[in-house]
């Protein structure tokens, strides 16, 4: 539940409702996996799974009027920001029920009704497009913080290094939320940037910058809570930096020569979902009764989703040309 | 009727339209306290402050994303990229967001933006200043391209732009900014045409921008030759307006396109394809077309010159099309 | 005669390269630990090491340009950008340096750089990562831009092209990287002219790169139908073999082209726009050209199928010109 | 005279030296300006008055070997470096005996003799191309120095980021000539910076970065020379900003509304021909005869590059399409 508050109010509803959203993001994609095998979902397909804690514990901070700028790499991004789970499937099966009727695929979820811009497929790409959003609402005067989600790959971008000055130096509202997940693509972070602490990247932008630990979902929630209510009163961004980690290849098509098992390993040990459930049923903030739960609901969430995409049905041909331009002009 | 440049009718646009709408700004660089690098904004600072008449840093990729993103956010941006020399660096933001994302996102979104940027040769200015881009922007579907070729048009352009629901890009030749006319204001003009510039029956002579002058000239040479020749100002270039090609063809059975664009490539490889798919029964005789050399534009003035589209070039054309 | 791939064939040949010439390197994104987003460059780095095989950053115009300079350091770069889409950020160091610095400088410096790149759609990977602009780079005057179709090809071109003393382009379609051959291993090729795959008599079908197959197969269908059409690949873009696509057409006096670009300023229009300026008396129709439609590429298959060229348009597409 | 030493030696003969080149280029550019307005010299003239103390101090630490790669404001850097004086006015004349055949104009002066790579008038556009330079260098273990002159304004751009980037990550022997003067065109440094501590930004790449007073020559030669020791020992890329000032418009087109006349006053009245003059006479180190001498060199020197212009000739038309590709190629 998304509340306007700086401070995270760990009580029980709260811990289930961010457990919920984790698991739910990690059951929807383990069925995309199953389902791009069986070539039902195609084109490139992204796995967030690793970095749930991310996209749930930023989402919280966050108010409906706010928007959202994600990458190719955003099914958790969207599904914690409202977009219907059958809808996300639907548009991964190509079909005109789905979120961008079929025409955006995994890496173009778009969602005008929840403020949610994408789903961008060009590394950094979406950061100018954020700083923009974020101009919009500080030249009408609207309290609103546009959320711009990138990988610690898109910090060597120039369109990076532009969108944060023009952010810092315009005082944008923009919370750019760098998802460290120490890769892009099989190139380490230290293969790719000179100074790879990013959040002192941001810092030299003289912007505040934050780094956190991106497995901790209630680390990340408290950090991008401090963060949305700096940007709500001061009106200038904030850079957090999610330290992560991706437990699957970076998209369907990846050997994963670029990394050994013994790593992946490590970080699946400390993922985000088994440390937040092993300290809140430690802590007695959850049962076991409300994971079964939980996992139960999921589970009919996510077979809901396929059901629905199965039945959708796909855009008819003629129609092809449609919304290249608008249909009428003025 | 009132005499003005071509500059202040796009300034007298700008102004107008900022009057207007209060989700219409200017941003770009040196628009503000410069003045504009060709004093097209000059003094709009001081009307409308540092908000709307927003100076940008050297970043084009990030402002023209910005202007993508404020044009989502329900503003009505007006990007000036300051030549198309520059905008190669924006092309990822132009192409891959801007003519993108209503498509992409099942019509959803879509990006009402205004990007202007001066265009063109002849001022020596060398290979990196030079460049002749519109026709190659109009290459990509999800974006209108404009190409005033007149001060009518640089002044009545930019409101129908800024109405449009989609984006929009407006090529101002920069040889163009001094050029003055007794023009109606306010400008109204259409996007979507092309214009008969001058009626003729021998031959049709398409073209648009800063080619229009040295068109018009050579068709005036023509005439004393007693050559009758046709001027189509495209206007337009994405999308064409194949109607207007095909019926100047169709009365006059014979063309020349003049285009400041590399040869190949260039749009008038386009407008010769469009004859041919559609009007290829008319012709009396091939097309022909006059384009720039395929060379980096060069500095020296007189190898310049030589590089870019002549009043004797297009005359020369006419005359080998007509066999004369 | 070896049979090998498509992907086998660049591999072999960048290999090659580097084993006979310590000035020849690789870099771009990924194409070391990764092994290349295509798994062209696959092993590489273990034969020749990080330096030579060498990760970059996500820094298209970084490293494009990086490369250019090593090029006139006196290396011999193969600039890798992963595919088109993402090389619009390298624009303005290909179109104001690369392409320009030699006439700029009065002949005194060359760029000897070669930039690969994946191109095309039909993946299903959507509106940002489906571009087709190997037609469109050839309008840019200084650089060589090649599109190997067939295995031959893409293990041929690559050594003659790091001997060009000019910026070269080299397009692989990502759709061919899977096809196999049996081919004459080393390769050699040339880089200036166009070959003709098919000989026929009733129609030309010009075309190259990933949409040769399909020309290819349409070709068959049309012998079935008793129809003899010649199929000429381009191979080369920029600059075209002028006289080649002339010969196919005085030879068949008809002629499709046939092209991945968004139709409207697609390399298709310059072809028809040489065909009409040299040789428009050779033509007994109309001609034609089967492109992508002006949309950008859907994630659907069957609308991105609908938006690409296919083996039926391309038999319609000929079946109309012959009147049939 | 160029010299190898990390430290400057302020004799009388490199005083002369200093002075000598200060002053080569201002009274060359006054002439330009004045050839401007009588339309001997066209398209855009960018004039490096009130900025010679950078290019003449950093390039007392180059030797011949290295590179250098400028912008559109490079007559001075041509000028110290060697360039001569004749074919580079006969280039501004668009004759063939200019040093870029008259391809170039003063935007870009080209001289291979020199490894001057130009004159490149895209702000930011040589720096990738610096930066490649001495990858080669590096890649061949040659002892050689890419100096790389830029603009403040270049700062911005995403191609200074992914530059500086990658000279840092690979270690590349880059010296970065930041010509801080201020402005941007009309855009004054605070207007395009969210940090308009320069150096400071440099540092943020890991990259050894110092700022020093560009308007002193031999702070500015001092710096130059411990720069490019430390480049020639480590390899690695060093970061200097000239705090400068340009002292006429932008180009010959520039009304100069952005600044007033005061500013600029404040300005002109510590240039650096000025200060270094004033220093040396008190100190001894020249006199009075020496700069009637050095300002009887250069008037001969200007008055002989304008002699040689007038006397040049223009390139045949028909040699238009030369040079855009190799006349024979393998
Ligand atoms: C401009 C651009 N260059 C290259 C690519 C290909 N590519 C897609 S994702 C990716 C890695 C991005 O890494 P990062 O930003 O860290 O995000 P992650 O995938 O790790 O979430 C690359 C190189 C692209 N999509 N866009
Ligand atoms: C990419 C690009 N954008 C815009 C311009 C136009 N322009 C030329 S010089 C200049 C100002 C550059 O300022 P700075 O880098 O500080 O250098 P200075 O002129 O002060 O020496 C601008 C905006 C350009 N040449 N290139
Ligand atoms: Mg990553
Ligand atoms: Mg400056």
């Amino acid at each position: 539940m998304t509340q306007a508050s700086p401070k995270v109010w760990l009580d029980r509803q709260h811990c289930r409702e961010l457990l919920h959203q984790m698991i739910r993001i990690r059951r929807f994609e383990e069925k995309c996996a199953e389902l791009y095998t069986q070539e039902k979902i195609r084109g490139f397909l992204h796995l967030y799974i690793g970095e749930e804690a991310v996209a749930v514990g930023v989402m919280q901070a966050l108010l409906p009027e706010d928007a959202i700028v994600a990458t190719y790499r955003e099914h958790g991004h969207a599904l914690v920001r409202g977009v219907p789970a059958g809808s996300i499937m639907a548009e991964m099966y190509g079909k005109q029920e789905g979120c961008s009727r079929g025409r955006g695929g995994s890496m173009h979820l778009f969602d005008a009704a929840r403020r949610f811009y994408g789903g961008n497929a060009i590394v950094g790409g979406g950061m100018p497009v954020a700083t923009g959003l974020a101009l919009a609402d500080a030249m009408m005067a609207r309290k609103q913080v546009t959320a711009c989600f990138f990988g610690e790959g898109a910090a060597a971008e120039g369109e990076f290094h532009e969108s944060m000055n023009l952010a810092a130096l315009w005082r944008l509202p923009v919370l750019f939320v760098c998802e460290n997940n120490l890769y892009a693509m099989g190139t380490a972070l230290e293969l790719s940037e000179s100074q790879t602490d990013i959040s002192a990247k941001a810092a030299a932008y003289n912007m505040q910058a934050e780094a956190v630990d991106g497995m901790n979902v209630v680390e990340v929630e408290a950090a991008a809570r401090r963060a949305v209510a700096a940007i709500r009163e001061t009106g200038a961004p904030y850079f957090l930096e999610c330290r992560t980690y991706r437990f699957r290849a970076h998209s369907m098509y990846d050997p994963q020569l670029y990394r050994d098992k013994a790593e992946v390993e490590r970080w699946t040990g400390r993922g985000p979902i088994k440390r937040f459930t092993e300290w809140a049923l430690e802590a007695g903030e959850i049962r076991q009764a409300d994971i079964d739960e939980i996992e139960k609901l999921v589970a009919e969430e996510v077979a809901g989703a396929v059901a629905f995409a199965e039945a959708g049905t796909f855009e008819p041909v003629a129609d092809l040309a449609r919304d290249v331009g608008a249909e009428r002009r003025p | 009727m009132t005499v003005m440049s071509y500059r202040d009718a796009v300034r007298g646009a700008i102004r107008e339209a900022m009057q207007s709408d209060p989700r219409v700004f200017l941003m770009g660089e040196d628009v503000g306290h410069y003045g504009g690098c060709y004093a097209v904004s000059k003094g709009l600072l001081e009307e409308f402050g540092p908000e709307r008449i927003r100076d940008t840093p050297l970043s084009e990729s990030g402002f023209t994303g910005a202007g993508i993103g404020a044009a989502m956010g329900g503003l009505r941006p007006i990007v000036e990229i300051m030549t198309c020399n520059f905008s190669l660096l924006a092309l990822d933001q132009i192409m891959n967001n801007a003519a993108t994302i209503r498509h992409m996102s099942g019509g959803q979104f879509n990006v009402p933006v205004v990007i202007r940027m001066a265009t063109g040769g002849g001022r020596q200015l060398g290979a990196q200043h030079s460049h002749s881009l519109e026709g190659w922007y109009a290459h990509i579907p999800g974006i209108r391209v404009l190409a005033p070729g007149t001060v009518a048009d640089a002044g009545g352009m930019l409101a129908p732009a800024l109405d449009d629901p989609d984006p929009v890009l407006i090529f101002e030749n920069a040889l163009l900014y001094n050029d003055t006319a007794d023009v109606d204001w306010p400008a109204s003009v259409d996007i979507d045409h092309a214009a008969v510039r001058r009626e003729g029956t021998d031959i049709s002579l398409i073209t648009y921008g800063g080619s229009l002058g040295k068109t018009l000239a050579a068709a005036d040479q023509l005439a004393a030759e007693g050559i009758s020749a046709e001027v189509l100002d495209l206007r337009v270039l994405r999308p064409l307006d194949e109607d207007a090609i095909l019926a100047t063809v169709a009365r006059t059975r014979r063309c020349v396109i003049v285009d400041e664009g590399w040869q190949s490539g260039s749009i008038s490889a386009e407008i010769m394809a469009r004859i041919i798919e559609k009007g290829f029964w008319y012709l009396d005789a091939p097309l022909a077309r006059v384009c720039s050399k395929e060379v980096p534009i060069p500095y020296a003035h007189h190898l310049e010159e030589a590089a870019l589209p002549s009043i004797t070039g297009i005359v020369e054309a006419c005359r080998a099309v007509l066999g004369r």
